[in-house]
């Protein structure tokens, strides 16, 4: 616990997500989405990456819509309310989009594997499914005890997660919750973590609770300190989730030139970490804001 | 072709009808969408004691104190009975825990099974839809599912493009056969019926159809030669008090406008 | 949620340990082992259960010398600071019990194997060791999509797990904190869950933060309340280890002569819940109690 | 056999070696008894960046407040920087993210492999042990491990009774012919001097000698032809500093007595 591993975002992007890396986000699924690092991809012009997930809720079109991405390694990649997204479409319909086609479990169990350093894991779901045509990482196996049939998931390893939290200290301890998705075993898996978070705080309120902390902080690569880096999904005990991001997505998106100009408003106009939150507004953010407050009963760890 | 009444919407009856094929004490796979809002009705009628599970890694066995869009809204986390992993609630499906889970479909065919991947196929598809989700986990895993649809020719097609979530494969036999567990589809609720598959063969059987429209409407938009129930029944329209409820879930109207 | 689960303790054993059921206990290792509910285990006489855990410290050796085990699957019997247990001992080399042999990663597989549903779980442990020939559940595989050789583990699911938690309400939703051992795992994988709680709370405590809940309640059949039921294991929050017991029962079980006067006094006397602390005593308790707090930092659940 | 000095206990001696054998920055699966004194010890003195992994799904990098006598004792969990399931911290070493790890041994043999289980077989055994807890994972997938273990003749076997944990089976090139990924044992540390591996044959050869023991001494305590390091070197004693570190740490001499 030595040295910081404080960035700022445009640097721990640069340094931790080379071209033509894998990288898992969107983990937590639809909540504590990293869009504004999804969005700092999209302004470094990354090239063939591949993208981990399962539901991707929206990112992962824009990621795409960008040029960064050659492969999608995600079970659903759409816009959770609206359905379809318009880019994945394009890109895929086009031919320029490489796929390896996952359910939830399969994918979840591909993070395991891949955190717990073994090569598969054994499932029983899918069987009998086309998955198997569109994914190489998909092979019927029997019990080596009981026979059955079982669908072996081969191990997914990102060279990067890239996750959002609400408080992390400089050294890569982080307090996440809310539904946690595939998160635990994205960390585990990935060779580098970087962590965006709502608040950075003293090493001792990450102490205070070491049942919160999401992955151990001497594997985070880099922590940047990125306030409403969740929005527009919703972040437990920041903001609420803003449907209305969403659905002007829905619209904005249709062609490649209506997408050409969201992203020229709300990803190119954003420079520093105080930019997106100005973007916003102070009205939107207030409308996100948390009416009601349920504070965790305390625990207890002294000695 | 769905037939629209003036004091309720097609969505409404859907949302309706899917949330009574939950009984109540059930522990539900709750999927996106629709079905979020069928598993708030349910909970706030019927089946009080059922418990819901959100592939996010949520359990909760209460309503949400606010209406909600997505399962990972925070008024769906707040006051969950457990917040976990997405392997934790995975777990339980395999296991064989969950007795009933809801999909939406963009194709389907005479056993049930389901696209939601690729139409035309994966090689040179010409639509790629957003994929498989939990959908397939749930038509694998759980222990009856639910399928609910827009019902139109070319989605009620005789062989799916692309087969993302198994029903029957091709018939009685099949899911033991490629050693899925248990499950299958109990009922696919569409804008014209409610259909349900006969235990033998596995075939989707027309087995209710919904206030106004015909055997013949369905056969019309149905891809393969249907098969219909003995006696075919008429779908129950909404009660005001579901529609109470389903207008307090959803004051916008996002999932039940018409 | 619809009906109390709450049990007095003797009542839960009777219930949801028969005899001859496969029981996992001191799941969390060194920590919140569930001793008040083996004492009771013991008074019941119950015949020829399977034991499963990881490491017992001294617990398995009670239940054991009470007469009460057929079969324990374990990767280490004995007593944490002083070594070997005489009764697993004078079990064994008697041949009166039967043995599987695991590591502590392959028990966790074995779990973990049972709370997932599917029959086994790959590691890359215990290769070419002698695991192989006292554990059935241990066989080499070739990886399907590697070739590399792998130990499967075949799953273990046992009838009932048994919890000690820090605070519960009476519907089953518990908060555990501390190391967790593979405690999600045993209660993922049981059919029946005890658990024994230092306090019963309102369900609204529990629901204050939901991340901090141990299994899903609905998979819980048993709740009983037994303060100091973790004695003389440390309790997160509660107490700490009291290592003069453990000091006191390696010397007071070297026969079975001595264990039968330890029984007598720490297990027989004890028959209601507020027993076992007048036993102990309260200059005892106040010696073992915490004398610095370390709360946790609140989070926020609101919407 | 063990030749006791006044200034400091074997225990001493042993633990202070076995800090020594850890470097800073490393990742430390810290086992039971002597090996969480050294992990104390090493981050108090030389290695204050190592970070310790305890199987209990514990992770911590700054010494405890007081003493312990288990990993489980309250001031290990009191401010760690982890605290999770045994699954996780299994998933780390089983990765390689773990660069040494400690063991306790009964009874070792020539090619370092461990017993901890059954002394006379596992048929008919003399006397069961505790079993592998984690051993046998540490010896199986760390990337290196330590052994620490009184030096009789009966626990310095040609062939183990039963291989609890891996060492190098029986000899070079056994460990990867079986399947494991890496590792194997760096040092044995003894009542009598430390050991270490030929990197061809895996075979223990003696390297160092514990103040006033002699080769033979270590010899007549080996139950086979044990080999001899060209150069044999002399064990420092504990410093002033590290047995002040250890005397803070075990305060009772609980492990550390004589």
């Amino acid at each position: 616990m030595s040295s910081s591993k404080l960035y700022n975002l445009a640097d721990a992007i640069e340094r931790f997500v080379p071209h033509g890396c894998t990288v898992a986000m969107g983990t937590c699924q639809e909540s504590l989405i990293p869009f504004a690092a999804g969005h700092e991809i999209m302004r470094q012009a990354k090239r063939d990456l591949t993208l981990v997930g399962t539901i991707s809720d929206m990112l992962f079109d824009q990621i795409i819509g960008a040029g960064c991405v050659r492969t999608v390694r995600a079970s659903w990649v759409g816009n959770v309310i609206t359905g379809s997204c318009y880019n994945f479409r394009r890109a895929v319909e086009g031919g320029s989009l490489e796929q390896e086609d996952h359910s939830n479990l399969t994918l979840t169990m591909a993070l395991r594997a891949g955190a717990m350093g073994v090569p598969f894991m054994p499932t029983r779901t899918a069987l009998g499914s086309d998955l198997f045509k569109t994914n190489p990482g998909l092979k019927t196996i029997a019990c080596p005890f009981t026979g059955d049939i079982l669908c072996a998931v081969a191990a997914i390893a990102p060279d990067t997660a890239i996750i959002h939290v609400q408080r992390a200290d400089e050294y890569g301890n982080a307090h996440l919750w809310g539904n946690l998705g595939v998160t635990r075993e994205a960390c585990l898996a990935s060779r580098h973590i970087i962590i965006t978070a709502e608040e950075i705080v003293s090493p001792d309120v990450i102490g205070s609770d070491p049942n919160r902390v999401i992955t151990p902080g001497f594997k985070v690569s880099a922590v940047a300190h990125v306030p409403w880096g969740g929005h527009p999904s919703p972040v437990p005990g920041y903001y609420n989730r803003d449907h209305g991001a969403f659905l002007d997505y829905r619209n904005s998106s249709k062609t490649s030139a209506d997408f050409a100009r969201w992203r020229a408003r709300w990803v190119d106009t954003v420079h520093g970490s105080g930019d997106y939150p100005a973007l916003l507004g102070e009205e939107r953010m207030a409308s996100l804001a948390l009416r009601n407050h349920v504070w965790s009963e305390a625990a207890d760890y002294g000695c | 072709m769905a037939v629209e009444h003036p004091s309720y919407t097609m969505a409404e009856l859907m949302v309706a009808a899917s949330a009574r094929e939950i009984a109540d004490g059930e522990v539900v796979f709750v999927g996106m969408r629709l079905p979020l809002l069928g598993f708030l009705l349910a909970k706030s009628t019927h089946a009080a004691d059922a418990t819901g599970i959100f592939e996010l890694g949520i359990i909760r066995d209460t309503a949400t104190s606010e209406p909600i869009l997505t399962m990972g809204d925070l008024p769906n986390l707040c006051r969950a009975r457990w917040l976990s992993d997405t392997a934790d609630v995975m777990a339980l499906l395999q296991q064989g825990l969950v007795d009933v889970g809801f999909i939406g479909g963009a194709q389907v065919d005479r056993f049930g099974n389901l696209n939601t991947s690729y139409i035309g196929g994966c090689e040179r598809p010409e639509t790629r839809l957003p994929g498989s989700g939990g959908a397939c986990d749930l038509a694998s895993l759980a222990g009856r599912h639910i399928i609910i649809m827009t019902h139109e020719k070319r989605r009620f097609v005789p062989r799916v493009d692309y087969l993302t979530s198994p029903g029957y494969g091709d018939g009685g036999g099949w899911r033991r056969r490629v050693g899925l567990p248990r499950g299958g589809p109990a009922a696919v609720i569409t804008t014209l019926g409610i259909f349900r598959f006969d235990r033998e063969s596995g075939e989707m059987v027309l087995s209710s159809l919904h206030p106004g429209v015909t055997v013949e409407d369905v056969l019309a938009n149905t891809g393969w030669e249907l098969r219909i129930a003995p006696a075919v029944t008429t779908t129950p329209s909404p009660t005001e008090a579901e529609l109470a409820v389903l207008r307090r879930f959803d004051p916008q109207a996002f999932w039940t406008g018409s």
